[in-house]
């Protein structure tokens, strides 16, 4: 039994609470990081990277599947997923290594253990107590599932779909979400049959209407099925595989069903309400500045309600450190963070739909232009087609840029400066993009609606 | 522990790259500028009503 | 024998060319191009976008050949020159096809020949005599050689390079410059034995020296031999091959000599002189504003001494059709100019090297800052080594992005807005890159400039 006292103490080692440490102590303060797992949270063990690694695993199958087309003689022999998890454990485990050494050099000091609030200044870990001058709660999110839906057997969150050591013969996902379009991406690059049940009209239902559509065409290609627009009502399962039946009696069979219905907050039995912070079906409520209702308690990351994303994450974390520290951080909104999916094909998107946009900022306030990548001469070679799709007010700056199409992730950088610098078309259009780069799609479109395409019409 | 640093923005002019940039081509001086925009930045409305100042002011 | 009257003449439809007939067109003016060979010029159909598909190609070959560290079981047998050139010339066919159908929709009367210039305003066409109010020129660039070393049989240009229908076994690569290093690159790939033979200490003379050092290195774990720093004596062939001797006496026998020491412009013979236009040593000598000596007569692209590279060339093109029309458009230096080399690892760069900023604005007036991709998860997972350097003057904007590795050319966008609006690292900070993306290395390392670094000391 041992009380240790911190200028910041950080409940939860993930995304959001080691990025809020890292600043904490660049700016001169003492942290304590409470971690009862592995530091890196979801982000690094579950999440983003070995999902990455899955998707890269995915699109080497898919390249070698593809190579007679671009005169490469390659027989494609299958998937080795003992290699596929041995790729996959690698990547994780060095990236853990770097992390874990990240923190120890910069001073942080780690308590392993299940922290509880005890009081706004005081986390509860077994027999310790960890005071801290301000508090950050960080404890991330799990993998939630409907009422009535069990998870167990061959229902499977993504944490067990992460960890398959075979390549199921076919799969139901069910949720037509970041996390379902990833897997069904990858299961389907693997040779798998995929069908995937979406309650919303569309695919990725948070993205661009026209980047949805795009996507369901693009997997239609590629053999992936979907229903869209009806609801799940049950599903069955025995030794043999799952019957997952819909709302209207139709019915889909699988090896597997894959539960990605979205994932609540990991705040139960914390102690959270009983020290009077705010908690709304799980998630901690602050305002705009990551301060819950208690002075001096803070919340970043998966436990904030809004886009949960590991870079939301580490901004929340900087901010929050920063915002301690006096230095009187901006904030940016959710909307201006940039969103990539990293299915086949990619989806990037930051800022306003058109649709947000048309209500924000008035119908005739606004115009759009999308470049269709099949202009562009990088995206041809690359054999991949899809669009950039901007959105700008009416003589005012650029609020969205929405994308779809191989590789498009790594183009949202520029888009993200753009939107959060509010940067005319007519500001890009000067500078002229090298080519020949997909990027260059981008710099197209940013010329066509500053009214001058170039290859466009 | 390292030093509390003070965020090096003060040297910064107030105001987004791009405005900055539109402001060097049209020749306006930022420092002559009150900002109009959130936490006092300089706004392209404020660049472009510098510009749209008649000669005499200056 | 006739006369046509634009108000806008343009010698050459490559990009330059091409592109000023474009903008001109959209400003309202009346534009006659002339084009002795195919709309689109070198980049088109013999450089960048030829070049890219096969960059391509060697891209799978390789992703194909490594797929078992990645779970895909694939066997490689090797490359189908004739697929090869399939998919290169399918490539072409389809841009050269958009191109024509865009010119043509836009309203540019396009004359099919050789132009000379006669006068100011006319330029002769076989009979036809063709006269603008003003007159771009736009002529492009030819593969040079060296004094005494003459092109033919097994010592051959890129031309001859790009449709080669073997796989050599051996090549000697003259010139580490882009050509050089991306012909090198191609056909590691596809399996021959390189050696390049650059007569300055580096490759990629022109690049960062941390860069042209890391692609030293990468070269050479890929056995990429190179000679650095030796210049090149002479060359003798026979049925057998080339043997290539440097001014050391060393020798370096391959089946082929590929010269790639530069491109100089084609204005030769075209009456430039004639009508009093100052030229050195072949190009076109113009002001900042891209005008010649002679009022009413422009040129753009590679005639113009600097950069060769298509948006360049676009980039003038643009700026004379709205420099003529009165719109007044901005300079852009070519300092600011995206750079992108396509060999692997990729290259690309935008604004001034560390040492080039050390001399503009004093050693101690700049700083930098080094991140290297191995602290990236997505170029880990892409399993890609390399780094970005950023180039910032002291309590000032960002003058200088320097990228290695895979795909970092498609990250220069950003990169190129950062620096041509003159961002400071603090402008950037707040806004956290999409996680796990290349790009959010870019995002680290202004994190970093910015005094803030993340994953990262
Ligand atoms: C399959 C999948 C793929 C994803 N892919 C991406 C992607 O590509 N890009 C992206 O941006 N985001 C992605 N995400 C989302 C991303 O993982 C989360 O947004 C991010 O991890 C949130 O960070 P966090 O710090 O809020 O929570 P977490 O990362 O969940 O971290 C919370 C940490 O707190 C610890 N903890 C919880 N309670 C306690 C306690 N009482 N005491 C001590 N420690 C505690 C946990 O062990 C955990 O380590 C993905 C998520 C999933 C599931
Ligand atoms: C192998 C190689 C790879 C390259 N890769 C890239 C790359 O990846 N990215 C990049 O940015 N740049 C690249 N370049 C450079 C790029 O091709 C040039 O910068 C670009 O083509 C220059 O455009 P231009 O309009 O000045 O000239 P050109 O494209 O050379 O066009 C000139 C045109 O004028 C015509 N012409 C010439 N004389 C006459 C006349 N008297 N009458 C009528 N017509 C005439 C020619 O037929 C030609 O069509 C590459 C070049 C090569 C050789």
């Amino acid at each position: 039994m041992s009380e240790q006292n911190f200028d910041l103490v950080v409940l939860g080692g993930g995304s959001g609470g080691y990025a809020a440490a890292l600043r904490a102590v660049q700016l001169g303060l003492t942290v304590g990081l409470i971690e009862k797992g592995k530091l890196g949270g979801t982000c690094l063990h579950l999440g983003c990277i070995p999902t990455k690694a899955l998707l890269h695993s995915a699109e080497v199958a898919d390249v070698s599947r593809e190579s007679a087309k671009y005169g490469v003689k390659t027989q494609f022999d299958g998937i080795d997923m003992q290699a596929v998890t041995t790729f996959r454990e690698g990547i994780v485990a060095s990236k853990f290594k770097g992390l874990q050494g990240l923190i120890k050099a910069r001073g942080i000091t780690v308590i392993a253990g299940e922290g509880r609030l005890v009081s706004p200044t005081t986390v509860q870990v077994g027999e310790d107590t960890i005071v801290g001058k301000n508090v950050v709660l960080a404890t991330g999110s799990y993998s939630r599932s409907l009422p009535g839906l069990e998870i167990g057997g061959r229902v499977i969150t993504s944490e067990t779909a992460l960890e398959l050591d075979y390549v199921p013969r076919k799969v139901a996902v069910l949720g037509g979400g970041v996390i379902g379009v990833e897997f069904a991406s990858v299961w389907r690059s693997f040779g798998a049959d995929v069908t995937i049940i979406e309650a919303l009209p569309h695919l990725v239902p948070n993205e661009e209407e026209s980047v949805s559509k795009q996507l369901e065409r693009a997997f239609r290609k590629r053999g992936i099925e979907y229903s869209l627009g009806i609801r799940f009502q049950s599903v069955s399962q025995d030794e043999s595989g799952v019957v997952v039946t819909l709302e209207n009696g139709s019915t889909v069979e699988a090896d597997l069903l894959l539960v990605a219905v979205g994932r609540g907050a990991a705040t139960a039995g914390l102690g959270f309400e009983e020290v009077g912070i705010t908690v709304d079906r799980g998630f901690v409520i602050t305002d705009e500045r990551l301060a819950t209702n208690i002075p001096g308690v803070y919340a970043v990351g998966d436990i904030v309600p809004g886009l949960q994303l590991a870079h939301r994450g580490f901004q929340h974390g900087i901010f929050v450190a920063e915002e301690i520290a006096g230095l009187n951080p901006i904030v940016v909104e959710d909307l201006n963070i940039p969103k990539v999916t990293y299915c086949d094909p990619e989806i990037a998107s930051v800022g306003y739909s058109e649709a947000k946009a048309a209500e924000k900022f008035g119908t005739d306030k606004i115009s759009t232009y999308e470049y269709n990548l099949g202009g562009n001469g990088k995206s041809s070679i690359l054999g991949t087609s899809g669009s950039i799709k901007l959105v700008r007010v009416v003589d005012g700056p650029i609020v969205g840029v929405h994308m779809i199409g191989a590789r498009v992730g790594e183009l949202i950088g520029e888009g993200q400066l753009v939107v959060n610098w509010e940067a005319y078309p007519e500001d890009i259009a000067p500078f002229l993009h090298a080519h020949p780069t997909q990027n260059e799609a981008l710099g197209e479109a940013f010329l066509a609606l500053a009214g001058k395409p170039l290859h466009a019409m | 522990a390292p030093e509390a640093e003070a965020e090096p923005a003060a040297s910064r002019p107030r105001s987004t790259p791009p405005v900055r940039a539109l402001a060097r081509v049209l020749g306006v001086d930022l420092s002559q500028l009150t900002g109009t925009g959130p936490t006092g930045l300089i706004t392209r409305e404020d660049v472009r009503a510098q510009l749209a100042r008649p000669a005499a002011e200056e």
